[in-house]
């Protein structure tokens, strides 16, 4: 184990199978000069610019060239820098990635890793901070995670790298610097796709979450007045751990599902109808989401925080429902 | 340069030989003649087996543009790969896909080329190193381009060819994919077929500036135009493109001028031309065009018409054999959706 | 009133608004021969190529075209052909559409409607048959609108044109050819952007559906052995007819929610979790949703039809619920 | 052509007349030296406010690109458009946007130009045709197209500007929007500001090919170079192509050669190259060369300097004035969404 960042877990396990497979690359923009975030600090010197390459401003291609380059055998994992730019490249992913394998009666895989940094960071606005988990969980073809921990982000993007099919990979920003325990060893760091985490047992009120929310979840589940909580990291969106999810809700009869991203067509209305339906009648409250209202992501500070979730209303909502 | 004809690969070539036009022997000519017949008989069969309500999906047929796929792909190995657009059964026949899996996946067969889960406009045969058409105008250059970087990545020999539309040129990936490919340096043949219509509409009044080489060039590719309906240009044309491709030049650009003597789909009746404009160029067309060829250079009429016979035999009989193939069982709708949510075939309710 | 197809109700509309209102055009791809599925027959001969233009193949640039023309008064329609070739202009929908008028502080606004035909059709395969109004309903300052029968295509198309804000507008390819009576005077027809139709009274179990499922709920209510249905057509998804679905399900204390669209992450979720949490303890049975599996649709007719819900489905659904 | 000086509207031009350079009057130039002294001024104060803590999303600065800015839009009237990206301040000034409105919206406030919604990458003011800067790489070009397209269908003679980076040339869009207006001829100035850089890599490493102009001319739209840091020959350059666009005779392409001078970001130290490269560079930079243009004309240095003291105190007053101005009310969060689903301001629990 070492005390890592999420922001140099994700790295070393970048390094670590470009090193295990040489058909592993990374290709976007800046990634010579470690990338917009750091991400790729030190991989240019240690992989050369050919496998750590720096393209032109031309999402559309970058996400299209990865495509073609997985269906031949490669195993690209494409840097989108925001996820908001990644909507350059929606045709290229959603109509090409996700679907090659199926259309060509399984002919090609397409093994790619789409990393999508989410979510508010900075007063970046509305075109810098959008979490659109809910798009891609809806798409055939393809997996969808978002790593709250810097354990859980170097051991996903391994097990991503290692997927054969594509994979949406969402980082949150405002999680670069956290700090945490990473496992050393390279192959026992792995952590499967679709399975949840079990972040801190509770009586009450089981809480789904992923992300940047995980970590304002532990911080409501720590104020005084807040019932026993029960919290569920997701890590993988699709596919989601409904055993994880339904066992505990089937204990604590209560079910919050909190996300950054707007709650009006978010994921969590795909847990709260599958918890609504699985546990119907041992349910001791209705199922509640909490989410982003639908608004763009205003700049101002004060005017951004109407689009936050903060502790506090966590707690709020969890009070509200025992 | 070997350049092997892949039309049929393990068939034996025609037993004529020596130059008809250039340094280019009968046997090449002769190639071309079949490819072309080949792909004329499995579009006429098509459109028909489409008439009489055994394809449901909708169908492009490349009748006209025979001599692009056919001059372009002869100077393909069959290792090396090709990317292809909505109208694609002319390139990937001509890359050495099986014509009977072709037939049968349009008609949505369990012996199609993908398992009927495709269609037209879906066909891939990875088997002759097809990669795929797309239903999306221009989508395809951006794959052809990462495949080609990926080659290049691992040191493979092989090279990559893309087709595309004249209409695809407006849209963006056609820059950012040949800005790509420069940059790279990737080893990638464009090539550009130029019909002069996007579905109802003439390209040029949608299209700015001298045209797709002028674009190609702007983006430090050289551009190389051609009669497309002449496929001894074509194939002379593409040959010294892909030599310079192969030799690592980096990409090249063909611009090919052709005309779709029929709809924009099977189904369109293309009222939007006069036809005297089609009826002239019916008269230059390219297998006709290659005919007089061969037969200015001495080749019998009654083998031509047998090759055009084997031809319209080998797509009577891909249908035949389409129309008695089984229908995909309902569960393969299940498979190759992705490994790690459906490990295995099968409704969920029998998963669970 | 007169007789006439989902298609050229649409027509009609959109001749209508354009006569009404100079500032009314459309733009797309083959419009000046009547559009692909000839939603545009004889406008171009009416109105001129100016005003119906035909565009080079360019989705982003139609689509961020309308932006700007939009935001400078103009009052721009459009034709996107298929659902699917939309993903070629997400940014512009999404990141420029949507959020100007919020972004530039309400100084400007971007009133366009982008027709986007869904849904399956003819063995169209995995990239001509996408139903994805849930991307669009969980974004701000989207409307979505997803008509289901003549008379609400010609009353919603022009309720979208007049609409200050971006409309995504989902016709159904499929329906093109229904027939039905649209009310000839123009003012009269049209249909308020947010209000269900109650498209039939029943008791049992309360259908929210929209597009073209609602023909195949229909005829599932007509089998012998269904429960007695009461059918709510949405035809807006985005905002959604909350009171009318709630009031419903009070009175039968089932919901049912039927779309083609996938139902993984789907907008059924969205209505499933808001009548939960709302009617918790008034229903009788656990909300259900009938979409798509979350396949890429096939082209085989009958891998196809494994996407495909009909009405035996439906029926059996209900009857399962009761 | 009437070309008003729009750097402040209303305010006095310099009293300076006669001609420097060609037959430019001397009050062109200083205000030209006066408009730039601005973008400069609010630059780096902009730049001391973020050190300060005071703006906290990202700023692009535009020093050293000044000349570009005030070149172009001193040719357009306070009615013609421009469309702007990420580094848009000095477009938006010289367009005559008020400064402490944009300030303040750098800050956050509900004075703010956006009233605080939109930030940096967001700023706007309608009211001098100003529609917009953008986050998006190239995501302007469709978008002042379409404004232009909206002005040719209306018969309107406002046009539209378009300013935007070498690195958006690489950009799908680029090629998409240029060859729409050329198809439909409309009335719209591109304007690539070629600073060599898209972010931390050198464009010229990701752009192949001749360059911009090139491209342009490939999409049938006639490209005039133009030395970005010199001011005069970007507005003479510019005034000619406006003229043509005002004329009738369809889009017109100006590439002008700059450096960015700070890193690409406020926060960016630009380690990415040498400091031998950035200082060569400021000997070059548009204001310096601008004054010592003004000099040799026989103006004043005090006035000069004076010129510059009052765009600082412009700055400071708007630094002071953002930072006195009221944060926004949260409920403003809620407005300008959309009507149909939210017609008041307010949140769900006050609508309800
Ligand atoms: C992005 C996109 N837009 C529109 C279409 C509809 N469409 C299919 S083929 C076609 C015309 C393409 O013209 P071209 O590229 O010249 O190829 P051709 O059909 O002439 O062979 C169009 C508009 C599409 N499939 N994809
Ligand atoms: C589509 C998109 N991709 C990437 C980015 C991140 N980004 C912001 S500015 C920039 C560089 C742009 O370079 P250029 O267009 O030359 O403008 P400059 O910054 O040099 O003024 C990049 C890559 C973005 N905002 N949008
Ligand atoms: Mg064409
Ligand atoms: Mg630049």
């Amino acid at each position: 184990m070492s005390q890592l960042s999420y922001l140099d877990a994700s790295r070393q396990a970048i390094a670590e199978e470009m090193r295990r497979d040489p058909r592993v690359w990374a290709l976007g923009e800046d990634l010579g000069r470690g990338g917009v975030f750091g991400q790729y600090r030190g991989l240019a010197e240690e992989f050369g610019p050919a496998r750590i390459a720096d393209t032109p401003i031309s999402e559309a291609t970058i996400m299209g060239a990865a495509v073609g380059a997985a269906m031949v055998g490669s195993r690209p994992v494409v840097e989108m820098r925001f996820s908001d730019f990644a909507l350059c490249a929606v045709d290229e992913l959603v109509n090409q990635a996700a679907k090659a394998r199926y259309m060509f009666g399984g002919q090609g895989r397409v093994p790619l890793v789409v990393r999508q940094p989410i979510g508010m960071w900075r007063s970046s606005a509305a075109q810098h901070s959008q979490s659109l988990e809910a798009w891609y969980a809806h798409i055939p073809g393809l997996v969808v995670v978002a790593p709250a921990t810097p354990a859980d982000n170097y051991g996903l993007l391994k097990s991503a790298i290692r997927c054969d099919d594509p994979v949406v990979y969402m980082e949150h920003k405002d999680l670069w610097p956290a700090l945490g325990e990473v496992p050393a060893d390279a192959e026992n760091g792995l952590v499967p796709l679709g399975e949840g985490r079990l972040v801190r047992r509770g009586d009450d009120v089981t809480i789904v979450t992923w992300s940047r929310m995980v970590q304002v979840v532990e911080a409501a589940a720590d104020e005084p007045d807040t019932p026993s909580l029960e919290i569920i990291d997701l890590r993988t969106l699709w596919p989601w751990d409904r055993a994880m999810v339904l066992d505990s809700v089937r204990r604590t009869g209560r079910c919050l599902i909190v996300h950054e991203a707007v709650q009006a067509g978010g994921f969590g209305g795909e847990i709260a109808a599958t918890v609504g339906e699985a546990l119907f009648g041992a349910l001791k409250a209705p199922v509640r989401r909490l989410g982003a209202p639908r608004i763009p992501v205003a700049y101002a500070p004060v005017l951004e925080a109407e689009s936050r979730i903060m502790p506090a209303k966590v707690a709020a909502a969890a009070r509200a429902m025992v | 340069m070997p350049a092997p004809l892949v039309d049929r690969p393990g068939e034996s070539r025609a037993d004529a030989t020596g130059p008809i036009r250039g340094n280019v022997d009968r046997a090449r000519i002769l190639g071309h003649y079949r490819t072309m017949a080949r792909v004329r008989a499995f579009e006429e069969a098509a459109d028909r087996a489409l008439q009489a309500g055994h394809v449901k999906g909708a169908v492009h047929l490349s009748i006209g543009q025979e001599a692009v796929a056919s001059g372009v792909c002869v100077n393909l190995d069959r290792g090396d790969f090709i990317v292809s657009n909505h109208r694609g059964h002319g390139h990937t026949l001509a890359k050495g896909a099986d014509m009977g899996a072709m037939m049968a996946e349009l008609f949505g067969r369990a012996t199609g080329a993908c398992q009927g889960k495709g269609g037209s406009m879906h066909i891939a045969d990875f088997q002759v190193g097809m990669l795929g058409a797309n239903g999306v105008v221009g989508a395809g250059i951006p794959i052809a381009v990462g495949a080609a970087h990926a080659m290049k990545l691992a040191g493979d020999p092989r090279i990559v060819t893309c087709f595309f539309g004249d209409g695809a040129i407006n849209r963006g990936p056609f820059l950012e994919g040949l800005n790509w490919a420069k940059v790279f340096d990737l080893p990638v043949l464009f090539v550009c077929e130029d019909n002069g219509f996007a579905a109802t509409t003439r390209t040029r009044a949608v299209t700015a500036g001298p045209g797709p080489g002028a674009r190609a060039e702007s983006l430090g590719i050289p551009s190389t135009p051609v009669d497309g309906n002449d496929v001894l240009a074509v194939d002379q044309t593409a040959a010294e493109l892909v030599r310079l491709v192969r030799a690592g030049a980096g990409p090249q650009f063909l611009h090919a001028r052709t005309y779709r003597l029929r709809g924009h789909t099977a189904v369109d009746p293309a009222p939007y031309r006069p036809a005297a404009e089609v009826e002239e160029h019916w008269r230059d067309e390219p297998i006709r065009r290659c005919r007089d060829l061969l037969v200015l250079g001495g080749l019998d009429t009654d083998e031509l018409d047998r090759v055009v016979a084997d031809a319209e035999a080998e797509a009577a009989r891909a249908v035949a054999d389409g129309l008695a193939a089984p229908h995909p069982e309902a569960d393969l709708a299940w498979t190759d959706v992705q490994d790690v949510d459906m490990p295995g075939a099968g409704r969920p309710e029998a998963r669970a």
